[in-house]
């Protein structure tokens, strides 16, 4: 651990998972820089729920895909922030690191074993040319090879040559030699050995998400499965490892509200099992208040306000928010008299000072247009809600 | 202010626009990213550069009398190199002037390539629409058809039908009319049954147009971008099959032609000529290539999957 | 239902049914039960609200109604005066009797919408409209707006050539728009705008009535709202009826009037808003209600989800559809042989060991077994609580015969629509009683 | 529908298919002036004329007349070849081998070059080695092929001296016995190395400039659908396992983006069946597609009609190969027309 890693962990408190500090994250287009997520900084509390909200657009999934450096670059520019990461279960204990910092082949490392992903379309996010035991199988392969040769009856028990072998060939970095070599005898025992492991794991992991029938399940392609069962296999795949981050990109929106109900359930079943930290990100503030502990709502690439759920939900201090929660079409509201938010979210191709949402605020001051709110809190008494709006401010 | 205009986007009140104006605009926005792209340039200059030299053929060389497309022999420099004067490009072995072909034959490329496109996309669209419209046992009969002359590599198709026609450049453009309606029809048929099963067209149906007005309003202009892709594509491709044709030996001989003259040429280059073949094949490359790169940059921009995104 | 207003649309007993094709010929294998009999009725500025999950059909009514789809079977009517849809109601009961036969022609030749042609088709045509969900696919993008808005003007002769543009601005302004949208293209627009245009479109032809296919589903909640407040101001100033069709609940509670549930190509319960919204009565609408995060004001309840995924609608469970789903299944009903096999997805050895099903009917099947143990297995399993309760009282008679099961239920009839406590309709044993 | 119907409704429309590519043949032949030019081998009087006539049923309808010659041809009777002297059917097995020699020596440098050139550039979007292989490939595509050849031919032939034209060093292969027609694998078998390097040595000049179009074409499809399939929210899914980049790339991306390369794969044999007839002008290469070029220029119309057809049955049954290998592959498509 070098020096300079060593303040950054003092700075992270305790209860974080994860603390995410003024994130700007600009995209090159024709017309200019657009600034995607411009200034974000929310806080994950370890083994709770983050629920991310915002519409189409704002920003959101571009934040959860920087936790994994899964930007494009180019167009994608990471133009500043930090992301700091509490990693726990690695092998010299606990430690915080910035995940913007690390190279590839650290955070590679990282990915799908301390931080996974769900991502939002089942049908795509898996590769339709391969079965599901493939692909939920190189999880392990990449993460979990004493797991895999445990399973397999082969800890400890290779050496030398065979073992160099094997674990080329767990790894999936089998040239053509060594793959050639494990297919005839006496080493294709082993590869047989090690195949049945892996069944097993993924058996196991398929499992757990409560697939029916896994062993037959993994061995179809993706396109013989209901959305609802993608998604659960999406699931296994991602919590196979036990991560300490499960990053959650719209997981349901592309199902039906029943089977939308079971995902969820599931979601937070195994969140709670396995005390996983997760950031929910979706465009339906109703669902996320319904599962996640925190919000946090994004504008126009800015979080606008963040508390817990509760709090959020009951006593919005935004006008964003409060119009978002005025536009759900409730028992309250008249036929015909939703508070709609009139007019349209701003271009982000290099935006000018102020407040993003000031041409579709209705509370909006004369100073709104020059000064550019900061997130702050609402009160001394209660920290945890913050809120970017000058209406707030002293 | 200048925020809240921004913010405002579209809303901007410019009434002066009329639909002509717009289109206009639009038309130029798509050629202007077009024109983003470099090579897309490149060849449009090298297309121009042909055009020019297609067209002003007579002003920069002298027309040989009587028939301006016949090479003119000048036997007695017959075989000269390169920069002798008066055969800026050499002769060939038969006294041909080297550079009177290059300019000619790009006038013949381009009344070739200008015909059988031409023929060719008012036939496979035709048919390819049909097919697409009626559909069920007419669309069956028609595919079969077109995959029966598919199913004939097409230079040995048109070898075939030009040998069997008879030697000439009028039947030259016979043949690759017959070979390449195909693609069109082809391009047009998938066309029209993707553009069928959009909203738009259950829309004006549900207006009550006529099922002439729905083809002509919504479905021809909409899957028409492919077919102008590929047209361009086709305006090099046509005159690199049929300078092929032409080497091969199924033009009238002497010619004013790029494949006649570099199968003219062919008899020197055991003797170490090399020009006489060099430059007309490297006129027919360009002129593939130009097209190529404009049809490459074209397809681009039309694409329909990036035209909705945009 | 009040006896002053015209029914603008009403539906009986509509089938719509899709061939499956396969194999080298292309032969017709079976049908798709999309839309299996369905009656409602729409009145004059009325909105009857359309829900379901994705496949129960909802769609293909609403492709049906806007006269996109030829119907398999029963009719469509439109713009009925009340004495018609009585003399019409007669006529279904007492169809032996006919009482005024010539109104009954009458009807048929000019309110079927399958029937009419020529003028009253076109007539229709103009007063039904349609909006779809993607307002990209909805909008050709080679069309300026004016072009889009003001096409079915011009189809129809509405107007003289020199009022065409004046109309359209109107037209604009009444969504929202401006005559500043007028020369432009599509894709310059939000998506809440794009469907500003397609309502414009819609209301061009003043029509009675609007087909509204999922017309927010694709929009932000913020917008969503912009747009219902723009569907519901049109209504009063218009009396449009709307059909709405919709999988979102809240929405569905906040615009219509009356509100349909589908479940696989059928009505499961239909009724008044507040009715449905207050009391359910079919199991199936009770999910759908808990399943919705945005319904329920208790953040903590548990959202109800249902087991199991949705049959195959080609061959369709027959008795109650909805009972492979439900939390609440009786013995009655109407079980069937597909039943157990489904159930057997649990437990693999035994559904490989299947050589064969040799199935009458639906309620008698003989399994055929590789082994006698296998089928004496089943017999095991069917007797535990792998096993809904309900559905092991159902069985008649289960034998084992060597490799052989045989099995047979009671048959059931479909279970019909009836009229529960709060005056909705619903299909389900439980209301039956 | 499923991959066993297709493949069978593919086999079944294969019949139909040949049969309308005979009916063309056969149409042609009648649209190119007197059809009796097939047959006739000297001038005859009229009299002969009318005998040949009646012996060849051209006096009846021309449907039987398609019929005697479609019977004829299922007997094996092509005709007789002018250019060759000899009845069509005893030349073209020789022939036979010498072009699928080429065509096969060519297509392997298409493919393996194709496609490792496609990935790499893919792989490297708008790196140099990308912009490089893109020219390479977009001029390959429009290069005509009697001119590649022919500067090939100055270059290595005429001014180097590098490679020999013409099919073998006859000396070498009068000794070997030619059970299979292809020298390459005659030599091997003969055991005669040096008659080995020769062949190759005497096959590399044309196999490359027969290959190049085919290369850049199959480059170019690998390449787009490569670029295609990086895009696709399943490659971030692989990399969100915390898989390498060449796991990513090898058995996710480029195992996909080889689904549409291979159909383009299927027509580029036919690309580079024609391109024989060219190539083996240029570098007097003994083959078919020689043998069709004087065919042409002479009106040999037997010889024409025989190879038109063999080609494109030959055309028709590796598509229908390669379809299958498509299906099998690409287990997304609802398959159909």
């Amino acid at each position: 651990m070098s020096p300079d890693n060593l303040d950054i962990q003092n700075s992270l408190d305790k209860d974080l998972i994860a603390s995410v500090t003024d994130l700007k994250v600009y995209f090159e287009s024709k017309q200019g820089m657009v600034h995607s997520v411009d200034g974000v900084s929310f806080d994950i509390v370890d083994g709770e729920m983050m629920g991310l909200v915002g519409e189409t657009g704002c920003g959101k999934s571009v934040t959860a895909r920087t936790f994994m450096q899964l930007v494009q670059s180019p167009p994608g520019v990471l133009a500043g922030g930090n992301i700091k990461f509490r990693s726990k279960n690695i092998k010299n204990g606990s430690q915080v690191i910035d995940l913007l910092d690390l190279s590839e082949n650290q955070i590679r490392e990282l990915r799908g074993e301390r931080i996974a992903m769900i991502f939002q379309d089942p049908g795509k996010a898996l590769n339709p040319g391969l079965t599901i035991r493939t692909q939920v199988a190189e999880v392990f392969q990449e993460h979990r090879e004493n797991d895999v040769l445990e399973k397999a009856g082969l800890k400890n028990k290779l050496s030398g040559v065979t073992e160099y072998f094997v674990k080329k060939y767990i790894k999936q970095e089998a040239g053509f030699l060594v793959t050639t070599l494990l297919k005839i005898p006496p080493l294709s025992t082993y590869k047989k050995k090690i195949d049945s492991g892996i069944n097993r794991l993924v058996a196991e992991a398929l499992e757990e998400t409560q697939i029916p029938n896994p062993t037959k399940v993994m061995e179809r392609y993706p396109h013989e499965l209901s959305g609802g069962m993608k998604q659960r296999v999406m699931i296994a795949q991602a919590i196979a490892c036990n991560p300490d981050l499960l990053i959650a990109d719209e997981p349901t929106t592309a199902l039906d509200v029943t089977v939308q109900a079971r995902v969820l359930d599931l979601i937070k079943e195994l969140q709670k099992r396995h005390k996983t930290s997760v950031l929910y990100i979706s465009h339906d503030l109703s669902l996320v208040r319904r599962i996640c502990d925190r919000i946090a709502v994004m504008y126009a690439g800015q979080i606008v306000e963040t508390g817990d759920a509760e709090t959020i939900f009951n006593q919005p201090k935004h006008p964003y928010t409060q119009g978002l929660i005025n536009a759900l079409p409730s028992m309250s509201h008249e036929r015909g008299k939703l508070e709609a938010i009139e007019g349209i979210v701003p271009e982000l191709i290099e935006p000018e000072p102020g407040c993003r949402f000031v041409s579709r605020c209705m509370r909006r001051k004369a100073n709104c247009e020059e000064i550019d709110p900061k997130l702050k809190p609402i009160s001394e008494v209660d920290k945890s809600h913050k809120v970017a709006c000058l209406l707030y401010e002293a | 202010m200048k925020k809240n205009a921004q913010n405002a986007g579209i809303d901007e009140v410019n009434f002066n626009d009329s639909a002509f104006k717009v289109r206009l605009k639009r038309n130029l926005e798509i050629l202007s990213n077009v024109l983003a792209n470099p090579t897309t340039v490149l060849g449009l200059i090298v297309v121009i550069f042909m055009l020019a030299m297609a067209i002003f053929a007579p002003v920069i060389t002298e027309p040989n009398t009587p028939d301006p497309y016949q090479m003119p022999r000048d036997w007695k420099a017959a075989r000269s190199a390169p920069l002798t004067p008066g055969h800026i490009l050499g002769t060939t072995n038969r006294g041909g002037d080297v550079f009177y072909g290059v300019v000619w034959g790009a006038r013949t490329s381009l009344k070739l390539s200008i015909l059988v496109v031409t023929l060719t996309v008012v036939l496979g669209v035709v048919i390819g629409s049909v097919a697409g419209i009626v559909g069920g046992k007419v669309d069956e009969i028609l595919m079969r058809i077109v995959d029966v002359f598919l199913s004939i590599p097409e230079l040995i198709f048109a070898l075939a039908i030009a040998a069997i026609l008879g030697p000439s450049f009028t039947n030259i453009i016979l043949a690759l009319v017959i070979v390449f309606w195909v693609k069109y029809a082809r391009i047009m048929r998938a066309q029209v049954i993707r553009i069928k099963q959009r909203e738009y067209v259950d829309a004006a149906k549900i207006m009550g147009a006529s099922k002439l007005q729905i083809y002509l309003k919504d479905i021809l202009p909409n899957s028409f971008s492919p077919v102008m892709v590929q047209a361009t594509l086709d305006m090099g491709n046509i005159v690199l099959v049929g300078a092929t044709l032409s080497f091969i030996g199924l033009s009238e001989a002497g010619i004013a032609e790029w494949g006649v003259l570099v199968s003219e040429g062919q008899a020197g280059i055991s003797a170490g000529r090399w020009w006489a073949s060099t430059f007309p094949g490297l006129m027919v490359f360009l002129w593939a290539l130009a097209f190529n790169l404009v049809g490459d940059g074209l397809r681009d921009v039309l694409d329909p999957r990036t035209e909705t995104k945009r | 239902m009040s006896n002053s207003k015209n029914t603008i649309l009403s539906l009986r007993n509509v089938k719509k049914h899709f061939p499956i094709k396969e194999g080298v010929f292309q032969n017709v294998v079976g049908q798709v039960h999309a839309v299996d009999g369905v009656s409602f009725d729409i009145g004059a500025g009325e909105t009857v609200g359309l829900v379901g999950e994705s496949g129960c059909g909802k769609t293909t009514i609403g492709r049906c109604v806007s006269g996109l789809e030829p119907l398999t079977n029963g009719d469509i009517f439109f713009d009925l005066t009340p004495e018609k849809l009585l003399a019409l109601e007669d006529f279904e009961k007492h169809q032996s009797e006919i009482k005024n036969k010539h109104l009954i022609d009458e009807i048929q030749s000019t309110s079927n919408i399958s029937k009419i042609e020529g003028d009253d088709f076109y007539n229709y045509r103009r007063n039904c409209q349609m909006v779809f969900q993607d307002s990209f696919s909805s909008l050709s993008p080679r069309q300026l707006v004016s072009d889009i808005v003001s096409r079915p003007l011009k189809i129809h002769k509405v107007c003289a050539d020199n009022e065409l543009i004046p109309r359209t601005i109107e037209l604009l302004e009444q969504v929202g728009l401006g005559k500043q949208h007028l020369y432009r293209f599509p894709h310059q627009f939000s998506g809440g705008q794009r469907q500003r245009i397609s309502i414009a479109r819609a209301l061009a032809l003043d029509p009675k009535l609007i087909v509204l296919d999922e017309p927010t589903s694709a929009l932000d909640v913020s917008v969503q709202a912009q747009i219902l407040n723009l569907l519901h101001d049109l209504q009063k100033q218009r009396g449009l009826s709307y059909l709405f069709i919709t999988h979102n609940l809240s929405v569905i509670r906040h615009m219509a009037d009356k509100i349909v549930v589908m479940y696989l190509g059928k009505v499961v319960e239909a009724g008044k808003t507040e009715d449905i919204f207050s009391n359910p009565q079919h199991p199936y609408t009770k999910a759908l209600l808990a399943a919705s995060p945005d319904l329920s004001e208790d953040v903590m309840s548990d959202m109800a989800a249902l087991d199991g995924p949705i049959p195959d609608p080609a061959r369709p469970p027959q008795g109650c559809s909805f009972r492979t789903r439900c939390p609440v299944s009786r013995t009655e009903c109407g079980w069937e042989v597909d039943d157990i096999i489904r159930r057997l997805e649990h437990h693999e050895t035994l559904i490989d060991s299947i050589k064969s099903v040799h199935q009458p009917d639906a309620f008698n099947a003989k399994l055929t077994f590789e082994t006698s143990l296998s089928a004496i297995e089943l017999k095991d399993v069917i007797g535990t609580n792998d096993i809904p309760k309900q559905m092991r009282k159902a069985i008649k008679k289960i034998e084992v015969d060597g490799n052989d099961v045989n099995i047979s239920f009671d048959p059931v009839q479909t279970v019909p629509l009836v009229q529960s406590d709060n005056g909705s309709l619903s299909r389900c044993v439980l209301a039956n009683k | 529908m499923q991959i066993r119907d297709y493949i069978i409704r593919r086999l079944m429309i294969l019949p139909i298919l040949i049969i309308g590519t005979s009916i063309i043949v056969f149409a042609l032949t009648r649209i190119g002036g007197s059809p009796i030019g097939i047959y006739l081998s000297h001038e005859m009087s009229p009299a002969e004329v009318q005998e040949m006539k009646e012996r060849f049923h051209l006096d009846k309808p021309v449907p039987v007349q398609y019929f005697y010659w479609i019977k004829g041809v299922s007997q094996g009777d092509l005709g007789w070849s002018g250019v060759a002297s000899a009845p069509v059917v005893d030349v073209f097995p020789k022939k036979f081998a010498a072009t699928m020699e080429l065509a096969i020596a060519a297509g392997i440098v298409a493919v393996s070059l194709g496609i490792a050139m496609g990935t790499f550039a893919g792989a490297r979007r708008n790196k140099i080695s990308d912009h490089i292989i893109r020219v390479v490939s977009v001029s390959g595509a429009s290069m005509p092929l009697f001119w590649f050849a022919i500067l090939l031919l100055i270059i290595f032939w005429v001014w180097l001296g590098w490679f020999p034209i013409g099919r073998s060093d006859p000396n070498l292969f009068e000794a070997i016995p030619h059970p299979t027609g292809f020298y390459t694998i005659d030599a091997l078998l003969a055991g005669n190395f040096s008659a080995f390097r020769d062949a190759i040595w005497h096959l590399i000049m044309p196999a490359v400039a027969l290959g190049y179009g085919a290369t850049a074409i199959i480059a170019r499809m690998m390449r787009s659908s490569l670029i295609e399939e990086l895009q696709e929210d399943y490659v971030d899914a692989a990399k969100a396992k915390g898989l390498a980049e060449r796991v990513v790339l090898k058995k996710h991306a480029r195992r996909n983006a080889l689904v549409p390369t291979v159909t383009v794969i299927g027509l580029t044999f036919g690309f580079l069946l024609q391109g024989t007839v060219v190539a083996e002008i240029i570098f007097r290469w003994p083959g078919l597609g020689r043998w069709m070029a004087s065919a042409v220029l002479r009106g040999d119309q037997a010889t024409i009609m025989a190879y038109v057809m063999f080609t494109s049955i030959l055309f028709l049954f590796v598509n229908l190969v390669v379809d299958i290998i498509y299906a099998y592959l690409d287990r997304r498509v609802v398959l159909g027309d």
